[in-house]
């Protein structure tokens, strides 16, 4: 049985979380909205530490990934959702929910279109070129958007707007624990161990058979496609999106959380979008000096503890993943 | 001579600067070479050549009758070259184990759907590589230090797992890289009884750049010398020994 | 893979299920969402300078069935996203009965649905977008929207008999992308002609490019449609050009940082707004002294607007004798002839605010009143 | 043809402050092989700090001609940040040494970070106006063409600093040391280099090169904020790419080839279809062509990883 276990816990997970949606409507809206933003961000966090962390390629561009699967998403379910729902059977919650499904998916492989298409041509150039091409992709996707015409189905530099709220616990969490445990299989196994090959010594990689352009350009498709399914789930959270809200700060946010979690650790990293999330929601007030002390943390610990805050608690010490 | 290793008239210029000129050699299916010279005598641009991390600027290279240059550092890989690194590459972060496993890479049959179904196919192909990266490293007696980090090893048993790591590609032809570097003559004469065990073992090429003059000549069918890009003789070890031009440009001014 | 991977977002989860605090009886509680840090914090302070000198006066006077006001603000920090979460904290954290804000429609936006689907009426008090208060019948405005604005400033410049304008529009800002549009669109209707139409994007510096192509089709007037941010630099980049025609513009150019930067270049430059604090009348002037009494600075267009959401919120609580939504939201609805700093209100069927614009221009580094124009 | 003689000066001036910004950025990464994200965020604090001498000294600074108080308050202000650069290094930079570049860049975005978000905490994230430090009228103003007084001075330092820095790195020992380190900093220490004073150094002069393009820029546009350096900052980095990044003379290239593009988009773009608004992404764009297609740069040379 214990072979299996990864594939029970991913059951499990995705057993409580409809469990919890179906009585969402008894819990506290704003409570629950946390907590679908802690999903959001483990996805987007995991997702991007595939990249940054485990394949050691700096993208800094997460946002315009999460951008182009908000605004698919966002689009098919605007645009297509009531044709398709008549052909499912009608409204009901099956209709809704393989309706939302699909436009989450959409969502997710327009993302992963863009990742292909960027990371082909840029992802042989080093680490700190490659931060830069995101960023600027990051920059053109929303400079393309907010340059759409506002009656267009881009919506201008108003964005989106009357999304319906589809995003529930369940899709959350069951999109996140798939994205946990996906990156979490992948990185674990024999073929796995390329990616984190191809961090350590790209030259030496090569020298071992490893396809290091098919490994990078491979984590960073996957990385986009999960950052285009958590801008569709956070579309459909927050029933509105506009190309601001995607610009490269939000990119550096998810950059935070990884990089304090520990880059190349998804244990860590899952655990720095929940205490980051929460700590920002209930900080508030403190705002102001939020990011100080997030850079500053950065700094300081790139110098005494790059491998991240959180590995080093003892229950998270565990083989190297 | 459609077999093995051979090089013809091969040339790399680095902007204005000929690195190596007009270099031919070979070296047959099974056969133990040396490729010695002075220091910057370009012995690991000749195998940033064959490995196609670097690619000629003339001339041709050939492994099995099939043309080397052009292709990218994992086909030659996959061709069956496998190398070690001078300045030791090992994947610092990865311990023993896995520097092994991400070796046996590109001999599975399973890719990345398959890590992610967890099926008994994968399961089965996953232990059945666990057990031959133990294996190999029981060779090298390095199975016990196998959660170790690999920085964390003593350098000569990360020379060690340079050439493990090199031989969990399934190579035909094995480039080593001053495998005996920094190791005291103890460990050396365990080196030499370890390439030819694999050598034997394995029906393996070897294709060997070392300083230690003792190495070279204990194990070495052949030699091959080069300085300053040219290969300036081959031939048995004995031959090299006595052979005029290596004493002037080799032995001679590093004379030990 | 362990499984612990899992059981933190649960655990995160199970926070919601938190049993809720029960709201305090003895006040009422109001939410306010406002920008107070942040790119846009100067239109946020201030309308939340005016809303809480509203509660304050309110509560001085006995506050409203026998109860006080208590005024809850949260920040959104200027950021996309925030304003939606914050409306949800203060619906269902804080309990209130209404919320005001935002003045970014864009922020607005995000808070319609949620105050809508709580059943919680909303103000905003200078959200211009027309599709704000589309959202549903609890969410109102007590401002006018961009099609007037945009028209005023049309039919002012057609009244000055100018009848060639330039448009710089700054595409990232809905606002001005908006104010350009009805503007174009009433212009053109009416005899005009666009000499031509640029663009920038908030936060660039540089416009010459843009100012030297319009100085080429010699237009009588730039109608630039952004913020002062920006349209402080143009009017500065436009004179070193050698162009001397007046710009015009929106409620957006209202900061005294317009002057500041622009200095001299925004000499004889039109604008529409919401209130002068110029204006003679006994209320208006009695609202500056108060506020500047306050608060060291004479109240702006957001501040008189902050204000007035405020006091017609406490009017329609006064009407409807009780917070509860539905009939809050009927009163609010129900607002008519409002006598508001801002001039006299009226809800119409839109939840939209009919009022007029007053036309202000600048005169010796000062901001003067010219003319209202009605609707 | 004199509009586009006039778009073509506006893209000469709005590109020689890129220019300007891209001599620093070029320097520190030819010397120490990294991209210093804060770069455009000295460029911020340059601008402050001018305002604030500018604040603490106007009377004083009043009665001085105009180009002895700009010339005192450049000076000065380059002093101050020129310090500063040495004291982030010192503090941030110099504990990684050795250490893997991309520790050096997140350190890089953490430092740019922290000032941006300080700097928002002090000052506010308002924007400010920035006092007439030059003239603001016209020069010349022949044949329809205009050039302002403030554009000639911004266009004099640049040409002045290029000059300057190809001395200082081509004909002083300094220079020769940092050269050296660029080259190969084992062996520079070994040839008696004090690595320590001549990145120390190399920071310095970098962020004082930082402080005067924000102080000139902040002239031309007299509005500065918190966030101010983080645009000019990011198009002074491609153009040091563009030129061939560590290449001195194509930093100054690469900036005037982004200032002309981005102005023609914005004067003609739209007779092509492409509206002034994405005038933001040219620069990416070259970026993402010129990595594509010729990483090393215009005059840049291709460098090899020692295997």
């Amino acid at each position: 049985m214990k072979r299996y276990a990864p594939q029970i816990a991913l059951i499990a997970v995705l057993a409580v979380s409809l469990g919890i949606s179906m009585m969402s409507s008894q819990l506290d809206a704003y409570y629950l909205d946390i907590a679908l933003n802690v999903g959001i961000n483990i996805i987007l966090a995991v997702s991007l530490n595939l990249v940054n962390g485990h394949t050691g390629q700096f993208s800094l561009g997460h946002a315009a990934f999460m951008a182009v699967g908000a605004y698919g998403a966002s689009i098919f379910t605007l645009e297509a959702a009531d044709q398709l729902i008549p052909m499912l059977g009608g409204p009901s919650t099956f209709a809704t929910g393989v309706a939302f499904l699909i436009a989450l998916l959409i969502g997710g492989l327009c993302a992963a279109f863009c990742g292909w298409l960027v990371g082909m041509p840029s992802l042989r150039l080093r680490g700190d070129y490659l931060a830069i091409v995101t960023l600027g992709f990051n920059e053109i996707v929303r400079v393309i958007l907010q340059n759409t015409s506002g009656d267009g189905p881009f919506g201008g530099p108003l964005g989106l707007k009357g999304i319906p709220a589809h995003t529930s616990f369940f899709w959350v969490f069951a999109i996140a624990a798939l994205c946990v445990y996906g990156v979490a299989s992948m990185v674990n196994s024999t073929y796995g161990r390329g990616f984190l090959a191809v961090r350590d010594d790209e030259i030496a990689a090569g020298s071992m058979g490893i396809n290091t352009t098919r490994y990078k350009v491979t984590a960073f498709v996957t990385g986009s496609f999960f950052a285009g399914l958590a801008g569709g789930l956070y579309a459909h959270l927050r029933t509105t999106i506009s190309p601001e809200g995607f610009n490269f700060l939000k990119s550096f946010d998810i950059v935070v959380i990884v990089i304090l979690g520990g880059m190349g650790s998804t244990a860590g990293v899952v655990l720095a979008a929940i205490v980051l999330t929460v700590l920002n929601e209930f900080l508030r007030d403190f705002e102001q000096y939020r990011m100080i002390v997030f850079s500053l943390l950065l700094i300081v610990m790139m110098i005494v503890r790059p491998q991240g805050l959180l590995p080093s608690l003892p229950f998270l010490k565990r083989k190297k993943a | 001579m459609s077999t093995g290793l051979e090089l013809q008239d091969v040339t790399i210029q680095f902007g204005g600067l000929k690195a190596v000129s007009d270099l031919g050699f070979h070296v047959a299916p099974g056969e133990l070479v040396g490729l010695i010279g002075p220091n910057g005598a370009g012995k690991t641009t000749v195998f940033n050549l064959i490995t196609g991390v670097y690619t000629p600027t003339a001339g041709r290279i050939h492994f099995e009758g099939k043309p080397v240059p052009g292709r990218k550092p994992h086909e030659i890989t996959r061709m069956g070259i496998a190398r070690t690194f001078q300045n030791i590459r090992l994947f610092s972060s990865l311990s023993v184990f896995d520097n092994v496993r991400a070796a046996m890479m590109m001999h599975l049959k399973h890719g990345i759907l398959h890590s992610l179904t967890r099926g008994p196919a994968f399961q089965e192909e996953e232990q059945s590589m666990e057990a031959r990266a133990l294996e190999l490293l029981d060779i090298f007696g390095l199975a016990d230090a196998r959660d170790q980090d690999a920085k964390s090893l003593n350098y000569g048993d990360q020379r060690r797992l340079e050439i493990v790591r090199a031989l969990a590609t399934q190579p035909k032809l094995l480039l080593l890289d001053e495998p005996a570097a920094g190791m005291n003559p103890a460990e050396k004469d365990d080196l030499m009884k370890l390439i030819r065990f694999i050598k034997d073992r394995y029906q393996l090429a070897v294709l060997l750049v070392e300083h230690d003059m003792k190495v070279v000549m204990g194990i070495c069918e052949r030699i091959a010398v080069i300085e300053y890009g040219v290969k300036i003789a081959e031939g048995t070890p004995k031959e090299i020994q006595c052979h005029p031009k290596v004493i002037e440009a080799y032995l001679g001014v590093s004379a030990e | 893979m362990k499984i612990r991977h899992f059981v933190l977002p649960a655990l995160a989860a199970a926070l919601g299920l938190a049993s809720c605090k029960k709201g305090d009886d003895s006040t009422i509680n109001i939410g306010e969402v406002a920008a107070l840090t942040g790119g846009t914090a100067t239109f946020g302070q201030s309308s939340h300078n005016g809303t809480q000198m509203a509660v304050d006066e309110i509560n001085a006077a006995g506050g409203l069935l026998g109860k006080q006001i208590k005024l809850i603000t949260e920040d959104d920090q200027s950021k996309q996203g925030e304003a939606g979460i914050v409306a949800k904290k203060l619906i269902s954290r804080s309990k209130v009965s209404a919320l005001l804000g935002e003045v970014a429609s864009g922020r607005s936006l995000e808070m319609a649905p949620i105050a809508q689907a709580a059943g919680v009426p909303m103000i905003s008090p200078a959200s211009t977008n027309p599709k704000v208060t589309e959202a549903g019948d609890y969410v109102f405005r007590i401002c006018f929207i961009d099609p007037f604005q945009g028209t005023v400033m049309s039919k002012f410049a057609l009244s000055k008999g100018w009848k060639k304008v330039a448009i710089l529009t700054d595409s990232k800002q809905d606002y001005s992308v908006g104010l350009t549009e009805f503007f174009k669109k009433h212009f053109t209707a009416n005899g005009g002609t666009i000499t031509g139409e640029q663009s920038y994007g908030s936060g660039d510096k540089d416009f010459k490019a843009q100012l030297t192509a319009i100085k080429a089709g010699a237009p009588d007037a730039i109608f630039a449609s952004g913020y002062y941010n920006e349209v402080a630099l143009i009017a500065v980049q436009a004179r070193e050009l050698g162009i001397t025609v007046p710009l015009l513009g929106g409620d957006g150019w209202d900061s005294p940082s317009l002057i500041e930067v622009g200095g001299k270049a925004m000499e004889g430059c039109y604008f529409s707004n919401h209130f002068s604090n110029e204006d003679t009348s006994p209320a208006i002037q009695e609202f500056v002294k108060k506020y500047e009494a306050k608060h060291g600075a004479k109240p702006d267009a957001m501040a008189a607007l902050g204000y007035d959401s405020a006091m017609i919120l406490f009017d329609a609580i006064k009407r409807a004798g009780t917070v509860e939504g539905k009939a809050l939201r009927d009163a609010i609805a129900a607002t008519k002839d409002f006598p508001g700093i801002t001039g006299k209100i009226t809800l119409d069927e839109n939840r939209n605010a009919n009022k007029p614009a007053v036309i202000l221009t600048i005169k010796d580094g000062k901001v003067v009143y010219t003319e209202t124009i009605a609707p | 043809m004199e509009q586009f003689l006039q778009q073509l000066l506006n893209g000469l001036f709005q590109g020689s402050i890129y220019a300007l910004i891209a001599l620093g950025y070029t320097m520190v990464y030819g010397v120490l092989r990294f991209i210093n994200f804060a770069h455009g965020d000295v460029f911020m604090l340059g601008a402050f700090t001018a305002l604030g001498l500018h604040k603490a000294f106007g009377p004083a600074l009043a009665s001085m001609p105009w180009p002895v108080s700009l010339i005192l308050i450049l000076l000065a202000s380059m002093a101050i940040c020129g310090a500063l650069g040495i004291i982030i290094e010192l503090l941030a930079y110099r504990p990684l040494r050795n250490r893997p570049r991309l520790n050096v860049l997140i350190t890089a975005i953490g430092v740019s970070l922290f000032i941006e978000y300080t700097a928002q905490l002090f000052f506010g994230a308002t924007q400010r106006p920035f006092p007439e430090l030059i003239p603001r009228t016209p020069v010349a103003s022949t044949g329809g063409l205009t050039i302002s007084v403030a554009q000639v001075i911004v266009l004099a330092t640049t040409i002045t600093l290029l000059i300057g820095l190809r001395i200082v790195v081509m004909k002083t020992r300094m220079g020769l040391a940092m050269r050296a380190l660029s080259l190969n900093p084992t062996a520079s220490t070994l040839m008696g280099v004090n690595n320590s004073v001549v990145i120390s150094f190399t920071f310095g002069l970098g962020s004082a090169l930082a402080a005067a393009g924000g102080i000139l820029y902040a002239s031309l546009y007299p509005s500065i904020e918190p966030f101010m350096g983080i645009q000019p900052g990011l198009k002074a980095f491609v153009a040091a790419v563009l030129g061939g990044i560590g290449n001195i003379p194509g930093a100054a290239l690469g900036g005037l080839i982004i200032g002309i593009t981005e102005t023609l988009v914005k004067g003609y773009g739209q007779h092509f279809g492409i509206p002034s608004g994405y005038s933001e992404a040219v620069a990416f764009v070259i970026l993402i062509l010129i990595l594509v297609f010729k990483p090393s740069g215009i005059l840049g040379k291709t460098e090899r990883e020692k295997v």
